[in-house]
């Protein structure tokens, strides 16, 4: 099996399906000929030509807007948004329209888009190329929101998330885009939507996290593990819709949460975590739930890494939250 | 003034809308005017009276409190069946909120759209939107959305996607005036330039977007002027003159289904009514202001029309009116009796699937003892 | 005292600003000569002219965007966004820009714009008239978001907002905007953000709730009572920054908690309120935190009734809550 | 050609930019050229010789792995001075990231500017934002955001209030061609023409946005031809021709001051770089391409005028550039030395007063014992 970065699985995942479906276009600022600013749609024009993938204007709103368009055709758009802080423009056409278009239509018009973008920090992008914006997502009914932590994922999600017939915001963990390598199965294979994934088993205490915040976490585990604690690690993989029950089984057995995520905490999808474990498994719980966050300031430049959430501190809270 | 057939040119600053039915309902010497076959005559003008008398009905519905909302298109309806008219079945079209032609010229019944504002469970939206947000997959008729403007960018990427799948599809959006000022707007046209898009842009300028009229809109001398922002042809039409409009659209047809690209269609009309029935335009408009427009009235000057070519009588008419209105009064009595779609639907159509969150959602709402009957429905 | 209703509450705070302070100014869709669709600005257009108050071309991101320039200028603009359903073009301009100037430019940079807007359901009005948008806002750094219930404190929240330095998310509460009605004093006061109030004291649970939830709590109070039961109801009022030591001091005292709003529930508001109470008040919670919100649906229209918490459904879960 | 003073013409479909200055420095005949006294036009070349000074050293300074990012404007410095030039203090401008001559000019100086792309402690953002991303309150100049084309409608809200307010300052925003595509782009020009705002839209046509060429960006003749579609006038000039440019910003600012509304510029020139410091164009156009736009060098043409004019010596020059380099050499070296801002600063400037979430996040944070040392700074 090759090793491959994120980038690599993603843009095998686009070839294969590709190659698989000839509903499937890629569309967004430079994927084209240039093969997109992260180059993750290397290649895919030079083997399927202009007409199924291609530059458009620089406006997002545009993009998500004839993607819904091109869905409603009966096509399978895969639009690329640049950078997740660059989807505002097409907020409206995102939530009023992509996520409503099947509901409020009595179920006659399914828009299955997949939209690719970047997310989080790390990468010295100020607050303008570093946001995490999945809980405006995850908070809008309609919309599917995943999000990979490592190649085999990437692929797997990304080949389900195509074939799946609602709209998904796929969003890619670009700090780790080319640091988190893994063996990735040649050809096709899926990992499906909605169920997370227990990357560390421990028995003292559970550590929810998803994209590149599970490498911290992993190694928030490792110093942890050095002054003799245990935790879990879950790799949500899927935020809406989430896996509950592997959730609230780990938590039912260790009584202890952490959460972490790279987004500002108020409002963040650790809030929908924290809410939901203190209705449905409040009496198993042993310790305050522990969220450590992007504070609820805008994404900083200068000081990023005091910002993010760091393995230090997320070590920090695994053993405050274990040894309440 | 436009030949049929000829390339469509760029709305100049000051060109009046292009005619071809003087106001007594003959066609202007020198204008090449599309032939509109006798029977295809009478039902486009079938057609505009339906939507005249369904609005006239449903408004009074409105008021006596058995609708919600409603919106009228009275003296708008030109630019319905102009649009629809020179369309295929397999294009698509985009409806703003006030085309209510478009859906019944390509075979939405009356039954459907009565039970489409009264939210009813056989509302082919099931409930889902207010009224006059329709939806119909099976006449290529993309549900309507309340936001402004959004629809223009999907109908041109749906006519990016026809090309893609080298298809001779087109696809028709509409959208008001006001609409030419969002983001949305501009982001479609600009698309459909650059892309070469088989789609026809189509503004009803109806003057007014509620309480703002059109001047204060946008600083431009038209709207069809702004085509040449996108390098696409546009061109202004007496949004009152059926064949007008037929002709222009004909020729809009033609060039996207030929590759030729997109063209911005201005129909320059007057909305009478209202915004909305929640709308009182007295408070911000002079009332001379519609009493004038009367006077242009589009199924009016088409009655001429067919008037000059010996195909309408009154007898004809009043046939059409009260077939249409029986028709309309069952649907309105058989709507009116129909129950609400059921709770649990709630959660359908959400996702293809239903996930464990909503069906956690669905069973808790379930169990919980009934709350009172909803409104809507009857 | 008059009595009033919101809508009287809010045309009135903004001439009393309007007068004591000529760098106001009121634009947005309808609102000049017309008044607004719900009338808000009736009378302002008369009062201080077509320069003070003025009609926009039907762009929201224009109406934000220029507003921001109006700041910067030095002016005090009070945009109204006609629906918060239609807030979505400008959402690049606020959460990009509005909420981040005087971050991003170290200080340099304040844009105090107030940005009012009716919000939520029971208007009939589909979902597309009633969203309910608030978490969106809640979740972005820079941003303050206020919801009054009733006019005393529309009215004198509305000034608060207006004085103040920051950019403000004012959501009016549009089903009760003529059936709330109350005393208000004439003239001017303040209500300042940030304080919550108790509207009912109670012993043995708390309602956390705002806007036109406040008033189905209260009935759900009622019903409640009449079974025996006794609810503290607190109307949160400014949802950032929220006052965490009024709700807390509550929750410690009873120990349950039911989290109310219209919004749907997952990545809520709520959310926040529950993930808050077990992270600083874990120990003192006797049962499950109860969230009783819009379902993760798009608003419908029909079933709007089955859609939003009714008094009932907020008294099944407080009874439920203070049995468990 | 257009004569300084007359009013702008809306541009033509086909209109070769507007220019003043021949190749070789010479003004060309029938052209009337505005004065620019010797001092100044001094000043202007020491401005665009110390921009692309900066900009080689700052180049390679990131190269060099002590600089996160950057971002040349090499080949498009006279658009920064051409616009500058005709403003006042009190005037205000909203750059894109693509103009440090605009913040030079109006008495930035090399060391904030070096600081800002240090984000260290004298960083007059407080290391906020990305390289590139200045602010100046003191100067009128707005802080600098990454997302294309937001600056837009806010520079047309700030001339609005400037007219609201009764003053007569005008606002100059600058933007990509790319820029153009953005709804911000549309619902600000539509404003600018409704609200007749005191406004100049200065689109800076270099051809290229990232890998995307400007015929894949819109499909209309031009940018300037885009004014029409907002009943403004609009301009094209030829954008490597500093007086040209100065004489179309002398009448728009002109206008704009008089009360008479915004003016839309299309300056036409050639980003000769990479987009930025991450961005590799060899990936996506011909390398003849820049080589070509060399030759129409806006330094090397203004050069040749102030030769024409006997002011230009080989020893002024190289007094200029050995007192740009000292001064950057100086401000580079202490940047270099100064330490970051404090990690409580964080929390600054979020909102007016620190609310108590923030300060309880604050205090957590510096309860925690120090992380490593963040990059920047040094
Ligand atoms: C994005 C958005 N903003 C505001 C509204 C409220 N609104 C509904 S219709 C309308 C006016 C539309 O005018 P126009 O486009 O001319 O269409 P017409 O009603 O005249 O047919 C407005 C402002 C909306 N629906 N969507
Ligand atoms: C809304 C938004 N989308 C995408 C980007 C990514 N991006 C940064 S610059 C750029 C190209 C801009 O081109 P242009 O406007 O022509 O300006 P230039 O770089 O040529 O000066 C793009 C796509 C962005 N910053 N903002
Ligand atoms: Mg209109
Ligand atoms: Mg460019």
């Amino acid at each position: 099996m090759p090793v491959w970065n994120i980038i690599q699985a993603v843009n095998d995942a686009l070839r294969i399906e590709m190659r698989r479906d000839p509903r499937v276009v890629i569309l967004g600022e430079d994927v084209g000929k240039f093969g997109g600013v992260f180059r993750a749609t290397t290649g895919l024009f030079d083997e399927f030509g202009g007409d199924r993938v291609f530059d458009t204007p620089l406006a997002e709103a545009g993009i998500i807007g004839s993607a819904i368009g091109m869905a409603l055709y009966g096509l399978r758009p895969v639009p690329e948004i640049q950078f997740a802080d660059f989807i505002y423009p097409a907020y409206d056409q995102i939530v009023n329209e992509l996520a409503k278009f099947r509901y409020r239509s009595g179920g006659q018009y399914p828009v299955p888009v997949v939209i690719r973008t970047p997310y989080g920090g790390g990468i010295r992008g100020g607050h303008y190329h570093s946001q995490s914006p999945e809980a405006y997502f995850a908070h809008t009914p309609g919309l599917k929101v995943v999000i990979p932590s490592n190649p085999y994922d990437a692929k797997g999600l990304l080949l389900s998330s195509i074939r799946g017939e609602d709209p998904v915001i796929f969003m890619e963990p670009k700090r780790v885009y080319r640091a988190a390598k893994g063996e990735v199965p040649e050809g096709d294979y899926t990992v499906p939507l909605g169920k997370a994934k227990v990357v560390r088993e421990g028995s003292q205490l559970t550590v929810l996290c998803y994209g590149a915040m599970v490498h911290t976490c992993v190694e928030a585990a490792q110093l942890a593990e050095k002054d003799g604690f245990d935790p879990e690690i879950i790799d949500l993989r899927t935020l809406l819709p989430l896996d509950t029950e592997t959730v609230l089984e780990s938590v039912r057995k260790t009584g202890r949460v952490v959460i972490a995520h790279e987004a500002p905490k108020t409002c963040g999808y650790g809030a929908e975590l924290a809410a939901m474990i203190a209705e449905k498994a409040l009496m198993s719980l042993e310790a305050p739930i522990s969220r450590v966050a992007g504070f609820d300031t805008p994404f900083p430049y200068t000081l990023e890494n005091e910002y993010m959430p760091s393995p230090d501190r997320v070590a920090l809270a695994i053993k405050q939250t274990a040894q309440f | 003034m436009l030949a049929k057939g000829q390339p469509v040119p760029i709305a100049g600053t000051d060109d009046e809308p292009f005619s071809i039915l003087a106001d007594d309902g003959t066609i202007r010497p020198g204008t090449d005017a599309p032939e509109i076959p006798d029977e295809q005559a009478l039902k486009l003008y079938r057609g505009m009276l339906q939507v005249r008398l369904v609005d006239d009905r449903m408004m009074k519905l409105q008021r006596q409190g058995r609708l919600g909302f409603y919106m009228l298109s009275m003296g708008e309806e030109a630019t319905h069946f102009g649009g629809a008219y020179p369309l295929r079945m397999s294009d698509w079209c985009f409806p703003s909120y006030r085309e209510p032609g478009v859906f019944f010229w390509r075979g939405y019944s009356i039954k459907d759209y009565v039970n489409q504002l009264h939210g009813n469970i056989e509302d082919p939206v099931k409930g889902r939107q207010m009224p006059v947000h329709h939806s119909a997959n099976w006449l290529n008729m993309v549900s309507i959305s309340s936001p402004v403007g959004t629809q223009i960018p999907q109908a041109v990427g749906l006519a990016m996607g026809a090309k893609i799948s080298k298809k001779d599809d087109v696809s028709l959006v509409y959208f008001g005036e006001g609409a030419t000022s969002t983001g949305q707007f501009h982001v479609a046209m600009n698309f459909a330039g650059v892309f070469k898009a088989p789609c026809i842009l189509f503004c009803r300028n109806n003057g007014w977007a509620i309480s703002t009229p059109g001047n204060k809109q946008t600083a431009s001398k038209s709207i069809a002027i702004k085509a040449l922002a996108y390098g696409m042809p546009g061109i202004r039409v007496d949004g009152n003159d059926l064949l007008a409009i037929i002709a222009v659209m004909q020729d809009a047809v033609a060039r996207a289904r030929a590759g030729e690209g997109p063209t911005l269609i201005e129909a320059v009309t007057y909305r009478r009514g209202g915004h909305s029935s929640s709308d009182d335009p007295s408070a911000y408009r002079d009332p001379s202001e519609p009493k004038e427009w009367e006077a242009k009235d589009p199924l009016e000057r088409w009655r001429r029309h067919l008037e000059s070519r010996k195909l309408w009588t009154q007898e004809l008419h009043d046939k059409y009116s009260q077939e249409i209105t029986e028709e309309l009064m069952a649907c309105v009595k058989a709507a009116g009796e129909l129950g609400n779609p059921a709770p649990e639907t709630l959660f359908d159509d959400v996702f293809a699937e239903l996930p464990p969150h909503l069906e956690e959602q669905k069973a808790e709402m379930m169990s919980r003892p009934r709350p009172k009957p909803a409104h809507g429905g009857h």
